[in-house]
């Protein structure tokens, strides 16, 4: 293969570090610099990708090929560094960058006010390697150093603007949710390294050397069906964090606390998806499990129902955003359970496209009017134009309006789950509904109507106060807004070498069906006011109550965190260590010392003649001890 | 006659603190300079010991060999071999930062900086020994100094503002602590001497004996366990650390920067270097239970920290918690168990470093170390802010860091011969995480308090030095860690051969090549 | 017939009476003198032995013994007087400024 | 019968005789204010008995006088430390004002006896000698130890001591006279003739046994040593310093000459309980320091530690333990010496013996202060310091005599007595001192002190050159 293909692939891989130390190095406080070597970075990366794209289009079976440097090296264990270019690995990138270059040059507007643009940049800039790093990673190490670096990334980002508690308090549940998910995905990578091989010296993390040597030894029978299980189920324990699904997906609503540009890219584009990605890359693994294939099947599933569900009593946009967004993950790692591959990346994909415009136009919004929840919006459409055009096109690609890129891309994950599984068809089929619902419900609300914002911002503020967002905003919806109209036609599916699958007009019809009915719903109740939020609330009063708490998981994870970690299993092991090991095992042994020695000094009566019969004991002992020898 | 690396940098700190004897008490600054001057020069020596051992031929390189008491066979037998060379150069480097670090210390100068040069030089001199009578004779040397060093110099652990823990508390219980495991280890190594009957303390003269004629191996298993706990002590080992943890918060922070980031790894130095190299039937027997013990170290260590409020605390809990790895990585004995434990030696020496110096600063500023008093630092001292974010990061493992390669290694060369502790290991990371993630959180994130506006950052570059060696001493060892490791593994895999035959045969050449470039493959 | 274990018992007899006199007595000056019954009570013994070995070492030992227990009762006599002075008393129970 | 060569061999002990006399005529014909000066003539004479030493050594002189008295390197090894632990405490003597009186010739006088008690007690070959040098040693600190008459608790220690003394000394006299009844003679060589060749009766180990109780007492070996503390706590400072280390050094030499020649046939008897003898002092002496409050009792509680470790050298029986044992003496004698030192030279200016006299000692006297603290770390045992070596030693022979629990106990009571010495040394550096005036302190006492601290540096990283001494005064 060329050398400048793998020049390129590098450069898709090291741009953005080099944006990133450079302005470690000397952008600290130069805005400017900051965002536009952040900015260039990532599109260098992007350009190689295309370059890499445009040399595999139409023959994409000639393009496999990695390049590696040996991170560690000792006798016996060789972990590389490198990059793995295969469409799966270079179709991811094209987003990661693509969409992520878009993202970088709208925050250069909406964090122009910020005071500490750098920093941002800065994160990103590392972000975006390390986002790489998973996406081109030729093993599972360096899988897993990308896994922490995005965390890390995501846990500096949630947490930008760190006087607020909320931030700083997001931005620590989001790593130590991860974290408590990695622990798994660790013992899962340790564990998948140590079956590749009885003999240490033959084991590998690499993909590829993996797959061929797994699949002998599976094969061979070598390696107990129950061991492959448990290290599938361990190393879906990743996804289950990276992608927030549940009941670990509760630290990506309170992401939202970050700038929306970071939520768009990660917490929406990207690094969320990375956990379906990574699915899809070790599917050759799972694909030969189907227990797991089951559990991760209904764990989608599930998630994808339960989180639309808490989109539609969620009155806060970003994070309506949010649930829809695990909404829509749920639907990936489904499809991928379902054995659908290139439906989760396909998804994941157009997923990409929408959502960073919801997110984008989101924050356009918010950039205006300072204000996220939907109630005290309304009227958007008229002040801000071409944010609620942007926005109106996310949100009918999101509730799958037919022709737009979700349409595809949903029906073709709801087609494999009938062909599966009638029960997880009906709940994928359900979601369609009310996503189109909660999507339609924020439209309404925050977008059409009159504004409610004049009323709380007093005089100065009013209608008038609410500006459209300038062009270097609006340039980057306007193209996330053609790539989610376009999305369907890109061919993503056959990119990644999956027959076209065949479009099945009742699925379809089924799918238009349910969202059509979760629009009109939505319609009537936000828009004619047919009938009145508050009844519905108060009909469905105890479900609501539910779905408000969240299903109480916060508060069980608070519980457990708060009173079983930290009170109890904490306060006891500091109780043991103070009371148990300082005060009785060490302290108690210098107070004996100490009184041992108080007594024995007793001896010293101060009276010589005890001296003397002390004395007199003593000989009288040694003659004893004479005569008794 | 050229003097061997080895010995350079051990005369350094030593002539260093001797020439501050005869200095004025007055003249600070001079005594300050002296100070840096002799720590640096003992960097550049280790540093040059790092980049000359020739790592194809192996063994104990740079050495020194003087004679001492002939009659018991005791020589000042200097040398290093690739583990010793990576923790001089952490020692070097922690000695050099907490010199520098050391400038906020304004009172009896001199005497602090004698006692200081004097613990320097005390552990230079047991990573450097190759003979167990200096061994010991150095690593009692190095305790002693902590007593009018905490004592003088540092501060009572407060809880709620009344006094916990005085520091003359904390300063004797180190002190008696570490020097009751040091006697125990002494009467286990004197039975050895007495044992091998090569009426020598030379550690090499005793392995190459070892090699041919072995130590009964019921012997082994009975002066093992005296050498395990009594350097164990200081190594700490659960349940013997309650000292480590007290000590670290009492000392003043350049202090508990040697002894958290330094200090401790004696203890697992020597039961690598002496214990294990010269009893491997004895560790045989007793290393399984040291692993059990390691994951009471790491999870009960953890769970303790993290019920801390006060900053040095939950530090000191937690590297007594990381140390369990290292024990684990000692207590698995594989070449990549112990590469691991060797290089997490070094790394979380650098990062507790790290961390107390940060510490320091921030105590310095605002005059408490009580979390819940702390918060939104970050708005007046952001480069403290940034540095302790990086020390948080690398104490949880994240990737860039040395500590997660170290810790990695551990796993993977554990996961054979002692999977359920090495899963309760990962899980220490989770808890780590905890913490870390709080102390961080309540110190420098908030919003900005009033009380602490007065806070000045380290704003010179000479302010900044300390902190960004140690990062960057983190980093580069972390994101390319193959010098060091082939360094490590070139000394480990030969010591795990000659003591369990057969598990450090090396699969393939020694790798030497430390720079490679991409190789490139189609794969069909 | 007297044999040398007859003296030699009488010694140990000695020598009890004197160690029983120091444990029992409480004056100080009785203490002395029991002292020099134990002293005397060696003396018997080496006569006894001398004359069984029939060599003169043990008398020349007594002829030792007997200066050294007079200086002793010098030394003795004059630290009983200073103690009559200082602490007004002879009575050795009640000498214990010193203790613990 | 006596060839003029052997009254050489007598050289130092005869001009400790003459230095005496002169002493004692200069004590009567100077006057006044004049008698301060004595002190420079019994420094003078221990420099003159020094210098007879070196003679005797230079000219390799050896042999024995009437079968009662050697001179052989291992009397003159300790001969040497007998003339240097005076020296330090004639100097102590300057600096502890209350001797100074009129009454200053006398105890220089006593002091010169003692001395002359110890010379001897170097070089027995015969129990009378024995006997003699130890009574001769003991009269004078008896006498020493009661020297402030006008201070009940000097004239409560000289009292026990005494009495302690006498009882102790009676036990040793009947002791002999039963080893006289088995052996026939006092002679070293015929009762150790007499042990090897034939199993010994009772009698002669009961002899055996009170002669070792006799000076298990000089050394303060548990149980003979309750009058320790008391003594220590209420005899004048530089008596104390003879007592702990010259008068223990004594009885350490006597031990070691009795031990390892007439005694040796016994060995099966004595090393047990010695082992154990060893065992309970270690224990008692480090345990009962901690609560202690008077520095002067705190060492003397001390002192009875180092007698357990010098007891198990003595207990393993072999050379290595002597050897140990007489590299153990050196180093004490360095480290005691330069405390006791410290302590006459600071008392005064402190305003008392108790502890906490000693806050903040190192703020009014650096020297003071630091000296304190090496001599004290040292006879805790740490390195780089001579006591460390010592210790090292003593464990080492241990070990090799296959006590390990003697040497584990050993071991572990060197960090019980590194937490009193601490104590003190908190005291000095920790804490803050009550009056802020620098304590004056006189040339001489600064030099006798940097020569100590010296030694016990020297001895503690220096080992060979006194290893060989030793060596060879060990094996003649």
């Amino acid at each position: 293969m060329p050398a400048d293909l793998v020049s390129c692939a590098w450069a898709i891989l090291l741009s953005p570090l080099a944006a990133a130390a450079l302005i470690l190095l000397a952008g600290v406080h130069r805005p400017k610099l900051s965002a536009a070597a952040a900015i260039a970075g990532l599109l260098t990366g992007f350009l190689c990708a295309v370059r890499l794209f445009l040399h595999a289009h139409g023959r994409h079976d000639a393009l496999l090929f990695e390049s590696s440097v040996s991170w560690i090296a000792l006798p016996g264990l060789t972990i590389p560094f490198g990059v793995l270019i295969d469409p799966l690995s270079l179709l991811m990138a094209l987003i990661v960058t693509g969409v992520g270059s878009l993202i970088f040059i709208y925050a250069a507007g909406y964090m122009a006010e910020d005071a500490a643009v750098s920093r941002f940049y800065g994160l990103l800039s590392l972000f975006a390697f390390s986002m790489l790093t998973i996406v081109l990673a030729t093993n599972w190490i360096q899988l897993f150093i990308g896994w922490e670096l995005v965390g890390f990334s995501s846990y500096m980002l949630i947490g930008h603007w760190y006087a607020k508690p909320s931030a700083a308090e997001a931005g620590k549940k989001a790593f130590m949710v991860n974290r408590v998910a990695d622990f798994g995905f660790m013992l899962g990578i340790l564990a998948l390294w140590a079956a590749s091989s009885p003999t240490v010296s033959q084991r590998s993390f690499h993909f590829l050397t993996l797959e061929r040597q797994l699949s002998s030894a599976i094969q061979a029978g070598l390696i107990p069906a129950g061991t492959l299980t448990l290290i599938g189920l361990l190393l879906f324990c990743g996804p289950l964090g990276k992608s927030a699904q549940f009941p670990l997906h509760v630290w990506l609503p309170d992401a939202m606390e970050g700038p929306t540009p970071v939520s768009a890219l990660i917490h929406a584009a990207t690094m969320v998806a990375a956990g379906v990605y990574l699915l899809c890359r070790a599917f050759w693994l799972f694909s030969g499990l189907p227990e797991v294939m089951t559990v991760i099947m209904w764990v989608g599933g599930a998630t994808a129902f339960l989180s639309a569900c808490l989109a539609l009593v969620e009155n806060d946009l970003k994070r309506i955003l949010a649930y829809s967004t695990l909404s829509q993950l749920g639907y990936m790692v489904m499809a991928v359970g379902l054995g659908g591959r290139a439906e989760g990346m396909y998804h994941l994909g157009t997923h990409a496209f929408f959502k960073a415009l919801l997110f984008l136009s989101a924050g356009s919004v918010m950039h205006a009017t300072h204000e996220l929840d939907i109630w005290k919006l309304g009227g958007l459409a008229r002040s801000m134009r071409w944010t609620s055009a942007c926005f109106l096109v996310g949100a009918l690609a999101l509730a799958g309006f037919p022709g737009l890129s979700g349409f595809f891309s949903k029906d073709e994950i709801l087609v494999l789950a009938r062909g599966h599984h009638l029960g997880i068809y009906v709940l994928a089929t359900l979601t369609a509904g009310l996503t189109a619902f909660y999507t339609a419900r924020v439209w309404f609300v925050a977008f059409t109507g009159s504004s409610r914002l004049s009323t709380r911002h007093g005089a100065g503020g009013g209608h008038h106060g609410v500006q459209e967002s300038p062009p270097i905003m609006l340039v980057p919806l306007f193209v996330l807004a053609a790539l989610s109209v376009a999305g369907g036609y890109l061919g993503i599916p056959r990119f990644l070498g999956a027959s076209h699958a065949e479009f099945h007009w009742d699925v379809a019809a089924t799918s238009v069906a349910a969202a059509l009915t979760g629009l009109t719903l939505a319609w009537l109740i936000y828009k004619r006011q047919a009938v009145s939020a508050q009844q519905v609330v108060q009909a469905l009063a105890l479900p609501y109550s539910f779905l408000q708490r969240r299903y109480w998981i916060d508060e069980m994870y608070g519980w457990y965190v708060a009173t079983v970690q930290q009170k109890l299993i904490a306060g006891l092991c500091a109780w043991v260590e103070r009371v148990v090991i300082i005060g009785a095992a060490v302290n108690g042994t210098a107070w004996l010392t100490r009184g041992a020695g108080l007594l024995l000094r007793r001896c010293q009566t101060g009276r010589v003649q005890t001296y003397v019969f002390v004395f007199l004991i003593g000989v009288a002992g040694l003659l004893t001890i004479a005569l008794t020898r | 006659m050229p003097i061997p690396l080895s010995g350079l940098i051990l005369a350094a700190p030593a002539l260093g603190a001797l020439a501050l004897m005869v200095v004025p008490n007055r003249r600070h600054a001079f005594v300050r300079r002296i100070a840096v001057a002799t720590t640096s020069v003992s960097l550049a020596g280790a540093i040059g010991a790092m980049v000359t051992y020739h790592r194809a031929s192996g063994g104990y390189q740079h050495e020194l060999a003087v004679p001492w008491i002939r009659s018991l066979g005791i020589g000042l037998h200097l040398g290093m071999d690739g583990i010793s060379v990576v923790l001089v150069l952490l020692h070097a480097l922690c000695a050099f930062t907490g010199v520098l670090i050391s400038y906020a210390i304004k009172e009896r100068v001199k005497e602090y900086y004698l006692f200081y040069l004097l613990l320097i030089t005390g552990v230079f001199g047991v990573f450097l020994s190759l003979d167990l009578f200096f061994f010991y004779f150095f690593y009692e040397m190095a305790v002693i100094p902590m007593y009018p060093l905490i004592g003088i110099w540092g501060s009572d652990v407060k809880e709620r503002g009344i006094v916990r823990f005085s520091k003359e508390y904390a300063a004797m219980k180190l002190t008696i602590y570490l020097t009751l495991g040091a006697v125990v280890a002494l009467t286990g190594l004197l039975w050895l001497y007495a044992a091998s009957g090569a009426r020598t303390f030379d550690l090499v003269t005793l392995q190459q004996r070892f090699a041919g004629t072995p130590l009964d191996p019921s012997l082994q298993r009975a002066i093992f366990p005296l050498l395990a706990v009594g350097f164990g002590v200081i190594a700490p080992m659960w349940p013997l650390h309650s000292w480590s943890p007290i000590g670290h918060a009492a000392a003043p922070s350049a202090v508990s920067m040697l002894h958290a980031g330094v200090l401790m790894k004696l203890g697992s130095y020597a039961i690598i270097r002496l214990a294990v190299t010269l009893l491997p039937e004895g560790a045989a027997v007793w290393l399984p239970w040291l692993a059990s013990l390691c994951v009471m170290n790491i999870i009960y260590g953890g769970f303790v920290a993290m019920a801390q409020k006060d900053l040095k605390l939950i530090i000191g809990y937690s590297s007594s918690s990381h140390m369990g790895y290292v024990l684990l990585g000692v207590a698995c004995l594989t070449p990549l168990a112990l590469d691991g434990a060797v290089m997490l030696m070094f790394a979380h020496g650098l990062m507790t470093a790290l961390a107390f110096a940060l510490i320091g600063h921030v105590y310095d500023q605002t005059h408490t170390r009580w979390l819940p008093d702390l918060g939104g630092l970050a708005h007046q001292i952001p480069f403290i802010a940034g540095c302790s974010v990086a020390a948080a990061m690398a104490s949880s493992g994240l990737p860039g860091f040395a500590n997660f390669v170290a810790e990695l290694l551990v796993f993977l060369g554990g996961w054979d011969r002692y999977p359920v502790q090495i899963a309760c290991g990962v899980f220490g990371v989770v808890i780590t995480a905890v913490y870390m993630l709080r102390v961080v959180r309540g110190t420098f994130f908030g919003e900005s308090k009033r009380q602490f506006s007065h806070a000045r950052d380290a704003a010179t570059p000479f302010a900044r030095l300390p902190y960004v060696v140690l990062i960057l001493a983190l980093f580069v060892t972390g994101s390319w860690p193959k010098p060091m490791l082939s360094l490590i593994d070139a000394s480990v895999r030969p010591l795990i051969e000659r003591v369990a035959p057969g598990r450090g045969r090396p699969a393939g050449e020694p790798i030497t090549v430390l720079i490679s470039t991409p190789v490139s493959v189609e794969v069909r | 017939m007297v044999t040398p274990t007859h003296y030699l018992v009488v010694s140990a007899l000695l020598f009890c009476i004197g160690l029983a006199g120091i444990l029992t007595r409480r004056n100080v000056l009785m203490i002395l003198l029991c002292i020099e019954l134990m002293f005397n009570a060696a003396n018997l013994a080496f006569i006894a032995y001398a004359d069984a070995w029939g060599n003169l070492g043990g008398q020349m030992a007594v002829f030792f013994i007997i200066v050294v227990a007079a200086a002793e009762v010098t030394v003795g006599l004059a630290i009983a007087i200073l103690l009559s002075r200082q602490l007004r008393t002879l009575n050795a129970d009640e000498v214990s400024l010193l203790k613990w | 019968m006596s060839l003029p060569a052997d009254w050489s061999l007598l050289a130092v002990e005869l001009a400790a005789c003459g230095w005496i006399l002169l002493t004692l005529a200069a004590d009567l014909l100077l006057s006044g204010a004049r008698k301060r000066w004595l002190w420079a003539l019994t420094l003078s004479g221990v420099a003159v008995l020094a210098l007879l030493l070196g003679w005797q050594q230079q000219m390799g002189l050896a042999g024995s006088f009437q079968s009662m008295f050697v001179l052989d390197r291992f009397g003159v090894y300790f001969k040497w430390l007998f003339l240097l632990t005076v020296a330090v405490v004639v100097v102590m003597t300057r600096e502890f004002g209350a001797l100074l009186s009129e009454r200053a010739g006398a105890f220089y006088l006593l002091l010169l006896t003692a001395l002359l008690g110890m010379l001897v007690l170097a070089s027995i070959y015969d129990l009378l000698m024995l006997f003699i040098g130890l009574e001769l040693l003991t009269f004078s600190l008896y006498i020493m130890a009661a020297y402030l008459r006008t201070d009940a608790r000097s004239v409560e220690a000289g009292m026990k001591y005494l009495i302690m003394g006498s009882v102790s000394s009676g036990f040793l006299v009947y002791g002999i006279a039963l080893l006289y009844g088995f052996a026939g003679s006092t002679n070293f060589n015929v009762i150790h003739a007499a042990l090897a060749s034939e199993p010994a009766p009772l009698t002669a180990q009961a002899g055996m046994l009170l002669v070792l109780a006799g000076l298990g007492f000089k050394i303060a070996a548990v149980p003979f040593h309750l009058w320790v503390p008391d003594v220590y706590e209420g005899a004048p400072t530089p008596v104390v310093a003879l007592l702990s280390v010259g008068s223990k050094m004594a009885g350490v030499v006597a031990l070691l000459r009795l031990l390892l020649g007439v005694f040796q046939p016994l060995a099966w008897l004595w090393m047990d309980l010695l082992a154990v003898l060893a065992a309970a002092t270690l224990l008692y002496g480090n345990l009962a320091a901690i609560p202690q409050t008077n520095i002067k009792r705190l060492l003397g509680y001390s002192s009875i530690g180092h007698a357990g470790y010098l007891l198990m050298g003595l207990s393993t029986g072999s050379l290595a333990g002597a050897r140990a044992v007489a590299y153990y003496l050196l180093a004490y004698l360095f480290g005691n010496l330069t405390v006791f030192l410290v302590v006459t030279a600071a008392t005064k200016a402190l305003g008392g013996e108790a502890l906490d006299d000693y806050r903040g000692l190192s703020k009014r006297s650096g020297l003071l202060a630091a000296s304190m603290f090496i001599g004290l770390l040292s006879l805790a045992g740490v390195p780089p310091l001579g006591g460390f070596v010592g210790k090292l030693l003593v464990l080492l022979a241990t070990v090799e005599a296959h006590r390990i629990w003697l040497a584990a106990l050993g071991a572990v009571n060197v960090a019980v007595s590194l937490y009193y010495y601490l104590m003190v040394v908190k005291r000095m550096y920790l804490e803050a001192p009550r009056a802020t005036s620098p304590i004056p302190v006189s040339a001489l006492t600064r030099a006798a002190l940097a020569g100590l601290v010296l030694g016990i540096l020297a001895v503690g990283i220096v080992q060979e050159p006194f290893l060989a001494r030793i060596a060879a005064a060990l094996h003649p």
